[in-house]
């Protein structure tokens, strides 16, 4: 039997997904994951001031909602030379990692948890066995067996009202869901704390960038000035709420995300052993060292390296060049896109062109039941390095520290690894990329105290300087120049391109994280990270409930509206459209 | 096209098309003045024309208390209008940034509450500039319809401004907009009307002050 | 030579705009201030005499031959005409209700000087047959005859052989080598002989050597009043050879306003050279003569007297210091009227106004102007320098009735002058 | 069970009287009103079935919803579970695929007629729409369907309400806001990009208390959270007033906290309440944080000329235009120097000379 099982949408996820699988029999044989929105911010980005391309490429996300912001002022600073001072190099990785603690944690409860949590099973748990089983894995306060039966009595009336709003036609009650009742009460309770908890932790962005979602950036250092003495800067209140914060996050990583991740994974050991697919992780590099007057140069020294690790071989970490011509290229084989000099070539994002082609490429119109796959059918793109499909996040992170011998990395991978009785072969999977996300967060929140402590030491040294307005004024920039700016952002390796001319953008492109994982099929068949997860062993236990689709799905973390860019010269010949 | 449109207009294009006419107009209005040419004096000088020049160029922004005496409130009242347009025009924070933008350099501004008193005074001199228009029997004879024109694009930017200023009439952008249109209009206007005096009082004055100065009599 | 024409006028008055002149139209605002300083204003209080509206067509033709936005207006039609009723209609204005005194290019808030371009704008009327008859004809006896009155050399020289017989002194006829060269008015040789005499006891006084040119003792140039250019020139050209022949340091500018104006200032530009002397007033001069102990006073008058400034030598000649310094020598109550010195009010009879019989009545109106001042003085005497205001005066002060004498300050010095011969006789 | 009010759910559910009145109190200060309205608030709260909420996303970037989870009063926890039905909400909802695309339509049929449609992200028409897609479904078509059996309609974030980042020029894929298609239902614009997290939820509690929108401005947004400008409740406002500046980031004007208008603050031409409101439970706000604000919440605001340039400054390059109008200046002027110099040449040229017998026209 041939049955195509079409998700779509694919919630608890940033964007619009479309998965369909072609199925034999359970096992899914082959899928196809496609972005199917599309806005063209690359064309509107031509002919803006390099100085404001933060704040519009900073909407292409709202959720990892830092990333491209940043990105993007490290790709005007890299094409301009520009230095930047150590505070505003400390703040701005101290605001990426809170991002990524922010963005994880909420990922895992808010849009990967109930792939794994049955809510309506909570209904069922013991509050005092529930506060037991949380005791046992930390000392996080609010374990008592009273808050339990408090949350399992606010859950109860909930479903019993009949208005089950956002939990409404999920799969509960399906034989993939493996946890007791007690974990599951245990797990829906952590999903409301982590409501709370993010709104207060995301107020370090708000410290440094006066709001989030969307903080405000600067190219050449950060806009907030410090200033002890003014009631208006960054001064000892704020710093004092920003350390708090970190204490915070690092709190709740400890005593909730990371027991919750190892306990629920106990229960789901059968996912350690697939969806895990290419096996090549790519990483860009992040957090770079904040030395006076650094740049953006030398991320070999930054610490979290570039590097690219090819079939699971974690002995040996290949290096990366995100400039080189040969290195990354983008593909628009099964996109809705062409080329000019054909739809199998591949180009290096400074020279990247592309051509919206929705019915050129096969896009059926709306409504349709299915794409049409042996053409385009996706607004996302193929990245590739050096020709190969990569997977980036969380994984290769951690693999690249990991090969690399980083100390804590491997301390912690190793030790949840014997906590879970698994090996390293488990860490290439749905589940080994999750746990990978919990791992690195951890990393990550630790890391913050040395930044804070750098920061401070410099305040405290009277080093208060945040901005450096040398190359602020356009007219003393080169007529031409082209910048890459690259992070990882926690979905993975994330660069902006662009080219300047005439104080003005000539072309942008920005090469995304979930474009390297939710891309489609390249010219050569070879399929993306997702499609080839979800083509790794996944058998769907009910079609029409394919939670297993989302299990794999969701452990990318994907960031659609990211991985959807295109730069375009077709863009001016466009109606402009509007019905009054 | 809504408010923000409509600003973004004026501080785009809008703007471009104004300059351009005001700066080009000005240049040819100026050269087509001064290629007419001036024979020099073969007189024999008694004094300096270069310093009787510079001395006029400053001493006639003074009146003469022949003058002076018998109308007073309408000199008093050129003062006040050209020195509120001034202080608004050089002095207000927001301007002294469109300046700093085109020169390079700023200089500091003033409270804007003394701005928005000096432009409610230069408003009310406006007014009162047309009632002598209107009601003086040589001005009134004088006048063509270019001066009523005039009086309109100058009074209009400081009147919008001020409405701006005061969220007054219309909602603030809107009103943004309109004064800054205003400002394009003054700017079309200004080198095909008397307005060019904001640059030829300096040619004449020279001219006149140069002569006295050569003969060494007052000017 | 073609009849004059409108054609012409415009031809001429185009000749004559330059830089200045362009820039002061395009630097007018009309703001009416220059009226408030013109008494063919103040007096009629008609809008019509403001200064500026006096230029009026030579501002139209600015702007239309001259400007890219006016030759767009007159292509379109929009322009305003400069035709025969043109003229016609402002003859009087440029003629007869302006005195080119220079009151409101001082007044201009932009500069303009408006009497300049009243002078200028002449040209092209005079060209056009739109003079004044009265200024024609003293132009034609300027020319044919030597002088605008019509005084010919036999009449100069009965004056010298008059003088010469009452007080022993000569006055030297074509002297070479004199180092002062004198010129006369008409008016003084035929209204104010005592001028003459006033000299000679001077310069005999001072030791000066000083002649008069028998071709060249008229020192009036109608030309410049008329607006001629041609014909100023022609009459300048007349002293500048009679000075150079007679190879004279310094030419001696009698009491008349415009006749200063004439040889200081546009002489050298009319004949399109420098002189080969040097010009100077007579109150210049004799402040000079004083100041160098040259001459010396006694006694004072004690009348109470004022000092009427006379345009041409006051405001544009620069000659406002001298007669103060020798009234305060020889008047014990010389007063000052409210305007005065360079912001004097004129006599209303300058620029051409009476040689122009047609102007007789606005001249005697803007007389009104002085006869205030003259009155809110209440003085026994009025002193000035320039014979055409001297007759001016006097014309209105009869017409109204007005017992003030009015005397030359050059002979009213040479009343207090010591003369050392005398004493010693 | 479905009949059960507003606070018998909160009695069983544990939430106090107090409580309860407490978020009646921030809601009623919130949006202005007077301590009065406190009881009718409860009272409307208490005897409501939670209203079904169907959340529709289109072209956005997920911000707006992003935003809505820092809502601190009320929270988004204390709004999902206690106030309102949120049936449909791709962020947010457990349900994928086709079990999501049923709760769509199972919400429609239960509520019709009286549930509130949010929209957030705007409406491609480029290409019949298929630029963005849902199940297959265009989201033009979508949003019509949806449209239709809804008692009223937010526009959340700027997308939506005005057409925002996809509308900016060149808008490649001819995006519109709801109001350019939907004309026959109540629409509400909650612009931001994003909204402040307090004001989505603000207006969704006014429906809910009251049963029907806020007053609205021009723009259809709600009076109360965008009566006035930035500017004008900007605490650096007397700043501007004294005519103080920070010439460029980190001087000592920026440090003292002085007006950013010249860095390019649009918070003149931006009306919102982020001086007021601040953002984060008041942690802090752009303008606070030594940026000027970008007019975020305006429509076209992103083709509103640079975010650096003073509103007052144009934003084109006024140098190269000033230059460009020097020559085109120098041009014409030469061209009208040479031919005023001819002409004059000419006429003194052919000027003739006058003789005093020229001077009669008689003669």
């Amino acid at each position: 039997m041939s049955e195509r099982v079409v998700v779509d949408p694919i919630t608890r996820i940033e964007g619009h997904l479309r998965i369909e699988a072609q199925m034999n029999g359970k096992q899914i044989e082959s899928a196809y994951s496609a972005g199917t929105m599309v806005r063209g911010i690359e064309i509107i980005m031509r002919g803006r001031d390099p100085r404001d391309a933060w704040a519009f490429v900073q909407r292409i996300c709202g959720v990892c909602t830092l990333v491209h912001g940043i990105a993007s002022v490290r790709a005007v600073e890299d094409a301009l030379n520009y230095e930047i001072p150590a505070n505003a190099q400390l703040i701005r990785n101290l605001m990426i990692a809170a991002q990524y603690v922010h963005d994880h944690v909420m990922h895992f409860y808010h849009l990967h948890a109930l792939d794994w949590v049955d809510v309506v099973s909570a209904l069922q748990a013991e509050p005092k066995a529930t506060s037991e089983l949380a005791q046992s894995l930390s000392s996080w306060p609010k374990s008592s067996p009273g808050y339990f039966s408090d949350m399992k009595n606010k859950l109860k009336t909930f479903v019993e009202a009949g208005q089950l709003g956002i939990f409404a036609k999920a799969y509960w009650g399906h034989p993939a869901y493996k946890l007791p009742p007690e974990a599951n009460l245990m797990a829906v309770s952590h999903y409301i704390e982590a409501l709370e908890w993010q709104r207060d932790v995301v107020k370090l962005h708000a410290v440094f960038g006066g709001k989030n979602p969307h903080p405000m950036f600067l190219v050449g250092g950060t806009p907030n000035p410090i200033d002890l003495e003014s009631d208006s800067a960054i001064n000892a209140n704020k710093l004092a709420l920003v350390q708090s914060i970190i204490d915070k996050m690092r709190v709740f990583v400890d005593q909730v995300y990371v027991p919750d991740t190892i306990a629920v994974a106990g229960f789901y050991k059968d996912w350690f052993y697939r969806g895990e697919g290419l096996g090549n992780f790519l990483v860009y590099g992040d957090f770079p060292s904040a030395e006076e007057g650094s740049n953006l140069r030398d991320p070999m020294s930054w610490w979290i390296p570039p590097g690219a690790i090819l079939d699971r071989n974690l002995d040996e970490v290949h290096e990366v060049d995100l400039r080189a011509g040969g290195e990354v290229q983008e593909f628009v084989s099964h996109s809705w896109y062409d080329y000019e000099g054909g739809k199998e070539q591949g180009l290096h994002p400074w020279e990247g062109e592309t051509k919206f082609d929705y019915k050129g490429r096969g896009g059926p119109d709306t409504p349709y039941k299915q794409l049409n796959v042996e053409d385009g059918y996706s607004w996302l793109k193929s990245p590739r390095w050096k020709g190969k499909a990569m997977e980036v996040g969380p994984l290769a992170r951690v693999l690249v520290l990991y090969a690399k011998g980083d100390e804590a990395t491997r301390g912690l991978v190793d030790s949840t690894l014997s906590t879970l009785g698994a090996d390293k072969r488990a860490l290439f999977s749905t589940l080994g990329r999750t746990a990978a996300r919990t791992l690195e967060t951890k990393l990550i929140a630790d890391k913050m105290q040395d930044w804070m402590d750098s920061l401070m030491a410099n305040i405290k040294a009277g080093n208060t300087r945040t901005f450096n307005e040398k190359q602020w004024n356009p007219s003393s920039w080169p007529k031409e120049a082209r910048g890459v700016g690259f992070m990882e952002a926690p979905r993975g390796g994330l660069a902006h391109y662009i080219v300047i001319k005439d104080e003005k953008i000539d072309n942008y492109q920005a090469v995304v994280p979930s474009t390297w994982n939710a891309g489609p099929r390249d010219g050569q068949n070879q399929p993306g990270a997702y499609e080839a997860a979800l083509q790794d062993n996944h058998e769907l236990e009910d079609p029409q409930q394919p939670v297993e689709i989302l299990r794999t799905i969701h452990s990318f973390d994907p960031c659609i509206a990211c991985a959807v860019h295109l730069t375009d010269e077709a863009g001016e010949e466009m109606l402009q459209v509007k019905i009054r | 096209m809504d408010a923000n449109e409509l600003l973004a207009w004026a501080r785009g294009p809008g703007f471009d098309i104004a300059l351009i006419i005001f700066v080009a107009g000005m240049l040819l209005r100026l050269l087509e003045v001064i290629s007419l040419g001036k024979k020099p004096d073969l007189s024999a000088p008694r004094g300096s024309g270069v310093e009787g020049g510079l001395r006029t160029l400053l001493a006639r922004s003074l009146p003469r208390k022949a003058v002076f005496d018998r109308e007073p409130l309408r000199i008093i009242n050129g003062y006040v209008l050209h020195l509120g347009f001034f202080i608004v025009l050089f002095m207000y924070g927001p301007h002294i940034a469109l300046f700093q933008s085109i020169l390079g350099f700023g200089w500091p501004a003033l409270p804007s509450g003394v701005i928005d008193a000096v432009g409610a005074i230069t408003i009310l001199s406006l007014v009162a500039a047309l009632v002598f228009r209107l009601n003086n029997k040589v001005m009134r004879f004088l006048s063509t319809g270019g001066d009523y024109v005039a009086w309109a694009v100058t009074l209009l930017p400081v009147l919008t401004g001020y409405l701006a200023y005061n969220h007054l009439l219309l909602p603030y952008t809107t009103m943004l907009a309109v004064h800054l249109l205003s400002v394009e209009l003054l700017m079309v206007v200004a080198p095909f009307s008397k307005l060019t005096h904001m640059f030829s009082f300096a040619m004449a004055r020279w001219h006149q002050g140069y002569k006295a100065g050569q003969r060494g009599v007052e000017s | 030579m073609s009849a004059p024409s409108v054609e012409k006028g415009i031809q001429f008055i185009k000749a004559q705009i330059d830089a200045p002149i362009a820039s002061f139209f395009s630097a007018c605002v009309h703001c009416g201030l220059c009226a408030e300083a013109c008494l063919f204003f103040t007096e009629t209080g008609d809008p019509k005499y403001t200064p500026i509206n006096k230029v009026e067509p030579m501002r139209r033709i600015w702007e239309r031959e001259f400007t890219l936005f006016g030759r767009l207006k007159s292509a379109v039609g929009l322009a305003k005409p400069v035709d025969e009723d043109t003229f016609a209609e402002w003859e009087t204005l440029v003629y007869d209700g302006c005195s080119l005194c220079g009151r409101c290019s001082l007044v201009c808030p932009v500069g303009n000087d408006i009497s300049d371009m009243i002078r200028k704008i002449r040209e092209g009327f005079a060209a056009a047959g739109h003079a004044p008859e009265g200024l024609i004809g003293a132009s034609t006896r300027a020319v044919e005859i030597g002088s605008p009155m019509g005084v010919k050399l036999p009449a100069v020289m009965a004056q010298i052989k008059h003088l010469r017989d009452n007080t022993g002194l000569d006055v030297p006829v074509d002297a070479k080598g004199a180092e002062y060269l004198v010129l006369l008015s008409s008016m003084e040789i035929m209204n104010f002989p005592e001028y003459l005499e006033a000299i000679a006891r001077i310069m005999h006084q001072a030791g000066k050597t000083w002649t008069i040119a028998s071709n060249a003792f008229e020192a009036t140039n109608s030309g410049i009043q008329i607006g001629v250019s041609d014909i100023a020139r022609q009459l300048v050209l007349r002293v500048v050879e009679a000075a150079e022949g007679l190879g004279v340091k310094t030419v001696i500018s009698p009491e008349c306003g415009h006749a200063f104006t004439a040889i200081r200032w546009d002489g050298a530009n009319l004949i399109g050279r420098p002189y080969k002397f040097e010009v100077k007033h007579i109150l210049e001069v004799l402040d000079e003569f004083v100041g160098q102990g040259l001459i010396r006073t006694e006694g004072m008058e004690e009348a109470r007297l004022t000092y009427h400034d006379p345009c041409q030598i006051a405001r544009k000649g620069g000659v406002v210091k001298q007669p103060r310094n020798l009234l305060n020598r020889i008047a014990s109550n010389f007063v000052e009227m409210q305007d005065t010195g360079e912001m004097n009010w004129c006599c209303g009879g300058g620029g051409g106004v009476s040689a122009n019989e047609r102007a007789d009545e606005l001249k005697l109106t803007a007389f009104n102007r002085k006869k205030a001042q003259l009155q809110a003085l209440g003085v026994d005497t009025l002193v000035t320098a320039c014979a055409n205001c001297r007759l001016t005066l006097e014309e209105g002060l009869e017409e109204n009735e007005m017992d003030i004498p009015v005397v030359g300050l050059t002979e009213m010095l040479a009343e207090y002058l010591v003369e050392d011969d005398k004493e010693k006789a | 069970m479905d009949d059960l009010t507003l606070s018998e759910r909160l009695r069983q559910r544990g939430v106090s009287r107090r409580g309860f009145m407490k978020f009646c109190a921030a809601t009623a200060s919130m949006m202005a009103l007077p301590p009065l309205m406190i009881p009718k608030i409860a009272a409307a709260l208490e005897k409501a079935r939670r209203p079904s909420v169907i959340w529709l996303s289109f072209q956005e970037c997920t911000g707006c919803t992003e935003s809505l989870t820092r809502s601190h009063a009320p929270t988004i926890e204390g709004l999902i579970f206690d106030h309102i039905s949120l049936d449909y909400h791709h962020t947010l909802q457990a349900a994928a695929g086709d079990g999501a695309e049923h709760a769509r339509e199972a919400a429609m049929k239960e509520n019709w007629g009286k549930y509130i449609l949010v929209v957030d992200g705007s409406i491609p028409l480029g290409e019949g729409g298929n630029y963005s897609a849902i199940a297959g479904i265009s989201n033009l078509h979508m949003l019509k369907e949806v449209a239709e059996g809804a008692a009223a309609i937010v526009s959340v974030g700027t997308c939506a309400a005005f057409g925002g980042l996809p509308m900016a020029k060149p808008n490649p894929t001819g995006a519109v806001a709801v109001s350019d298609i939907i004309k026959d239902k109540p629409i509400v614009n909650v612009p931001g990009c994003p909204p402040i997290p307090t004001v989505i939820t603000g207006v969704l509690a006014h429906f809910l208390t009251f049963g029907r929108l806020p007053e609205l401005d021009h723009l259809h947004r709600p009076k109360v959270f965008f009566g006035q400008s930035i500017h004008d409740r900007c605490y650096r406002r007397p700043f501007y007033e004294r005519g103080q500046f920070a010439e460029t980031f980190d001087d000592e004007g920026a440090r003292k906290g002085w007006c950013l208008f010249k860095l390019g603050c649009k918070g003149p031409t931006t009306y919102n309440a982020c001086a007021t409101a601040k953002w984060n439970q008041g942690t802090s706000w752009p303008v606070e944080a030594g940026h000027g604000c970008i007019g975020c919440s305006e429509p076209r605001f992103w083709d509103a000329g640079g975010f650096y340039q003073a509103l007052s400054v144009p934003h084109t390059k006024v140098g190269e235009t000033v230059l460009t109008a020097g020559a085109a200046g120098l041009a014409i002027g030469a061209a009208a120097a040479v031919l005023n110099r001819k002409r004059k040449a000419g006429a003194v040229e052919n000027r003739e000379t006058i003789t005093v017998k020229d001077l009669s026209k008689e003669s």
